[in-house]
């Protein structure tokens, strides 16, 4: 009972009232919506503790237990703590972390910028490596892939319009046309799904996420 | 410095709407000795419709010279003769402002100027306008009725599948490989690799892939084949602990969980991408499960995932990722494919009776479509109504 | 000491260690990986507690009690912030195995909210716009006449988002009509699929531009 | 024959490495190609070259790390334009990650350029608060900022002394990778009549394009072709201008990897059948 059924009661209820503010404007039902919102912030803030407990508890088992590769879990620990310790720092000193001049900001700069830049550049790699991988005119629905990716990218450069006049416009013409009808289908299918889901959840059919 | 006269010049000098501007005015000068602005027509005030109160909402017709406008000034009174202050401003173009942070029951006026450098011409005053808030949003009548629509042909699937009626549901190919990824996994003695996307708990999406989540655990205890589940939000790893734990009691092995094998890594997104990345590198799953809500980083797993050589078998709802997964793993679940697959895997009568009910309603937008595409192509909006 | 050459020496260096892992796996990828795990976890629980808790939690409460707007001398005015924070310290339950499930009111009270939600938003904001943005005359005019070319363009789209919609049939076998317009569904899919990975590599080959000018330019000094 | 089979399976490092050389040589080599000046562009230079001399020009950081590839050769070619014709630059910004990203920018183009801090350019930093921020500055600058980012009072600094809102400052450019220069065009277009031209990333670029042909901008500065486009008008070629032949460059390198695989593919099932 206090186990299932009443947390099946209260997803009940709180689903229920959020249905119900979208359509009352009035005070205070029409802001609970927003009001609610900021209160998950404030269940997040919590619940990062358990993440950073996780992520924690394993590297320092790993260091117990001197596993392969502990090494890097004491760099691992150590950025952490370097991180905490610069953000209260520079949030004390500073009234802001990411104030200008801070040692955190440093970090920031030089650190986290380059880092996620590096991670996310590694795309142009990869991007190019499944191209060559999957674009093969094995079948009928291969080749519309192949072929609608060539003419595209064909048509976003320079050289595509040197080639042939027409690419640009052929390409524009595939991303407002077949694409958009193609997105439009998978958005309302998928804006299904997910009405059909939270409906499910919502009346307590689905219920994996409270095993 | 220069004066505001100098500057003004310099400004027609240069920009060529002010030049056309500047014949404007002569043109109305010459033809008429005073009025050179056209005010905008038409002001309406009224309490904005369907909101909380404190506003009202003010319309009006835009001035002939709209395109030599910089913008519309809508100015506001607690009398009609004034004094107006400036309520806010709206750029040309625009026939529509919303005055917000009124008292309500209280009367207020309004007039608006269309304006342009040094110059203003005031509209007739519209009004009073007393704010009010409203108890139901009348204009979103049709989404209350598309619920009520939704949920009734759902439930009555529901019971329909619950008196035992038989459902047909199609195989959707990214599922009948569930099987055969955890069999050979388990031949290769390596273990399964579970990424749930880069959302909480917030998004249903990522509820969808904890259900599948659910089945994958159960075949992987079954088959005694550990899951590997990083994860870049708190909730989804406690959830997805509970849930495997679940899984591994169901098949009748709670001896052989191990709750470090569901771990949290980073919420930054590159960093999770990272940690997933060295983690498949170095664990060599023998498949790769990439479920759930997926940004840029999609592509960088799932080629990542391939090179290891481990089976992948992605879904998500992430229109923008969709390509990428279609093109580098070898089962995509497309879209509503991926909520479809966590009913089919418990296959559950109640749960296909959803799918069922969901077939429905999409019968019936198809029908709407193609109606209202006819009805629009003859100039009739009765089904585009609808969905406005 | 120039803190911008350190600052761009310890970024270069980083940088390759991350493009050492397209070679393969290797201690200096390992290293940049637990580096950057460690110090975005730890950029977040700094930021946690002074952008998250500290704006929405603690400090509307203190001013509360330290203005002195509380009823009955103890119950401040923004009380209804007691109930995420006791949602919020639920969370921590899972650590005492007897109280344990109590972690799941939390977890009830986010998906409900969530999924409460996603009712009216998938409507509204989904399914509402993207059928009413089909609903299009079929007939292009063009200065008063019917443009063939972009009455052929409309009639393509609406057929393309009526197959689509096809494909996503469960319930019915793929066979006859439905099979036909399924499969064109997944032509137009495919199509689409295609064009968007082709849309996407230049945004992609710009990432590394800006990487390669970091390291060529701004480390090297070999950008002419 | 064997070896043309052999495509079909190439290892992905070469590819990789190709895409890396690609890139890379272009930049190295300092390749220059030609690109055709589109108007939105021609207009932003020739608004920027009508200006006299000691005109103060107001730069709004808008973007930060993330998409300074794109954003960043924007920013450096026009304050080099804005240099070269001896115009005075205020330097600010709506982001708050944005700042170290801009301050980087306009300390190399001053040391380049030799130009004088407090004399031929000003950096107010970032304060919170966008639209109030804008609507603040039409009123006195120093409300909004009563000092340089590094706390140094405006009224010490030489170039600024006489600068209080917006009737002091000729042209606003915007180098945006978001949603804030709506709100600049809605505060300070609409309501001040300031002047501006954007510079915004590729995938902005169609959506802002309707506040050009309105005539609430006076010029447009689109991704990194934009970017390649100023810098060959300044005649200072930059990363703009060689990552054209690089853009290009790795598009066909892509194309001709899957057609190498496509032919790969065919020779190896032709030899099985």
């Amino acid at each position: 009972m206090m186990k299932r059924e009443i947390p099946l009661l209260i997803t009940f209820l709180t689903g229920l009232l959020m249905v119900v503010q979208f359509f009352v404007p009035h005070r205070p039902i029409g802001q609970i919506g927003t009001g609610v919102l900021s209160w998950y912030t404030i269940i997040a803030g919590f619940t990062l503790l358990l993440g950073i407990d996780s992520l924690v508890g394993m590297h320092l088992k790993k260091l117990q237990r001197k596993q392969s590769g502990w090494g890097y879990s004491i760099m691992l620990i150590l950025g952490l703590l370097l991180a905490l310790g610069l953000g209260i720092f520079s949030e004390i000193k500073y009234g802001s972390a990411l104030a200008f001049g801070s040692p955190f900001m440093y970090l920031y700069t030089y650190m986290m910028v380059p880092l996620q830049a590096t991670m996310f550049s590694l795309l142009a790699f990869f991007i190019a490596s499944a191209a060559y991988r999957a674009f093969r005119a094995r079948t009928l629905e291969a080749s519309l892939l192949l072929v609608a990716a060539m003419i595209v990218m064909l048509g976003r450069v320079p050289l595509g319009a040197a080639i042939w006049g027409k690419f640009p416009i052929l390409a524009e013409w595939i991303m407002t046309v077949p694409n958009a009808a193609a997105t439009r289908g998978i958005l309302i299918g998928v804006a299904l799904g997910g009405l059909a889901m939270s409906l499910r959840i919502l009346l307590g059919i689905e219920r994996t996420y409270l095993s | 410095m220069t004066g505001d006269g100098e500057t003004r010049k310099r400004r027609v000098d240069q920009g060529l709407r002010r030049v056309l501007l500047v014949f404007a005015w002569l043109a109305l000068l010459a033809s008429t000795s005073s009025a050179a602005l056209a005010p905008p027509e038409n002001i309406k005030a009224f309490d904005t419709p369907n909101d909380a109160g404190g506003s009202n909402t003010i319309t009006w017709k835009a001035s002939p010279d709209d395109s030599l406008l910089l913008g519309y000034s809508v100015k506001r009174s607690a009398k009609p003769e004034g004094p107006f202050e400036e309520a806010g401003v709206v750029l040309k173009g625009q026939e529509e402002y919303r005055d917000g942070e009124l008292k309500d029951g209280q009367k207020y006026f309004y007039r608006v100027d269309a304006r342009i450098i040094g110059d203003s011409a005031s509209s007739a005053v519209a009004g009073p306008a007393v704010p009010s808030a409203q108890w139901f949003n009348l204009g979103r009548v049709n989404i209350l009725a598309f619920i009520m629509l939704f949920a009734g042909v759902v439930l009555w699937y529901i019971a329909r599948a619950k008196k035992g009626a038989k459902l047909f549901i199609r195989r959707i190919a990214g599922l009948d490989a569930v099987e055969e990824a955890v069999g050979r996994s388990t031949e290769m003695g390596r273990p399964l690799m579970f990424i749930p996307g880069l959302l909480s708990i917030d998004d249903v999406t990522t509820l969808a892939a904890l259900t599948i989540l659910g089945r994958v655990a159960r075949k992987a205890a079954e088959y005694d084949t550990p899951v590997l589940v990083p994860c870049t939000d708190p909730l989804v790893m406690t959830t997805a602990q509970e849930i495997v734990k679940q899984s591994y009691s169901e098949a009748g092995r709670p001896d052989a969980y191990r709750e470090g094998n569901i771990s949290y890594l980073t919420y930054d997104q590159f960093g999770y991408a990272a940690g997933c990345d060295g983690m498949m590198l170095r664990e060599k799953p023998g498949a790769v499960f990439l479920q759930g809500y997926f940004y840029a980083e999609s592509l960088i797993l799932a080629e990542t995932g391939h090179s290891i050589g481990a089976i992948q078998i992605a879904g998500t709802t992430a229109v923008d990722q969709l390509p990428f997964f279609v093109t580098a793993c070898d089962y995509t679940l497309i879209g509503e494919e991926m909520y479809a697959a966590s009913s089919y895997l418990t296959r559950e009568p109640i749960m296909l009776g959803t799918l069922k009910g969901e077939d429905l309603i999409k019968l019936l937008i198809v029908l709407a479509l193609t109606v209202g595409v006819v009805l629009e192509t003859f100039g009739k909006h009765w089904i585009q109504a609808l969905f406005q | 000491m120039n803190w911008t050459l350190i600052g761009i020496w310890i970024g270069a260096l980083l940088t390759l260690c991350i493009y050492s892992f397209l070679y393969k796996d290797n201690p200096f990828y390992k290293f940049a990986e637990h580096v950057y795990v460690g110090i975005s976890a730890g950029y977040l629980l700094a930021q946690d507690y002074w952008v998250q808790l500290r704006p929405n939690l603690f400090l509307p409460l203190w001013n509360d009690y330290a203005q002195g707007q509380v009823h009955f001398g103890f119950i401040p005015a923004h009380w209804y912030l007691f109930i995420p924070g006791i949602l919020g310290l639920l969370v921590f339950t899972i650590f005492i195995p007897k109280v344990s499930w109590m972690f799941r009111y939390t977890l009830a009270f986010t998906v409900g909210v969530f999924s409460g939600l996603a009712i009216t938003a998938e409507l509204s904001a989904r399914v509402l716009p993207q059928i009413g943005g089909t609903l299009r005359p079929l007939l292009e005019l063009q200065n008063g006449h019917i443009s063939p070319w972009g009455t052929f363009c409309n009639l393509f789209l609406v057929v393309g988002v009526l197959a689509t919609l096809i494909y996503f049939f469960f319930s019915k076998e793929h066979k006859g009509f439905i099979g036909a317009g399924a499969k064109l569904g997944v032509w137009y899919l495919m199509v689409a699929f295609g064009a968007a990975f082709g849309y996407t590599v230049m945004a992609r080959i710009s990432l590394l531009i800006g990487r390669m000018q970091f390291l060529l330019g701004d480390w090297l000094h070999l950008m002419r | 024959m064997n070896w043309l089979a052999k495509l079909e399976k190439i290892d992905r490092r070469w590819i990789f490495l190709g895409v890396a050389l690609v890139v890379a040589a272009p930049l190295l080599l300092g390749l220059k190609t030609s690109v055709d000046i589109t108007p939105p562009v021609k207009n932003t230079y020739e608004t920027i070259d009508r200006l006299p001399p000691g005109s103060v020009v107001m730069v709004s950081i808008d973007y930060d790390a993330s998409t300074m590839p794109e954003n960043q050769p924007m920013l450096l070619a026009v304050l080099r334009h804005a240099f070269q014709k001896n115009l005075k630059i205020i330097l600010m910004g709506h982001w708050p990650l944005g700042l170290p990203v801009g301050t980087l920018g306009l300390d190399q183009v001053a040391r380049e350029m030799h130009k004088t801090y407090g004399v031929d350019y000003v950096n107010l930093g970032f304060r919170p608060g966008t639209a109030a921020v804008m609507v603040n500055l039409g009123t006195e600058i120093r409300n909004v900022f009563p000092s340089d980012y590094k706390g140094v009072p405006l009224d010490s600094l030489e170039m600024v002394k006489n600068v209080h809102n917006y009737n002091d400052i000729r042209l606003l450019v915007g180098i945006e990778a978001g949603d804030t220069y709506e709100f600049w065009i809605i505060y300070v277009q609409a309501r001040f009549g300031l002047k501006m031209a954007m510079g915004t990333t590729a995938v902005m670029a169609p959506t802002a394009y309707k506040y050009l042909q309105s005539g609430q901008l006076v010029g447009l500065i689109g991704g990194l072709k934009g970017a390649a486009e100023y810098e060959s008008l300044v005649n200072h070629p930059g990363i703009g201008l060689s990552g054209m032949p690089a853009q290009s460059a790795g598009h066909l390198l892509i194309i001709l990897f899957i057609i190498l695989g496509n032919i790969g593919y065919f020779l190896s099932r032709r030899k099985k059948a």
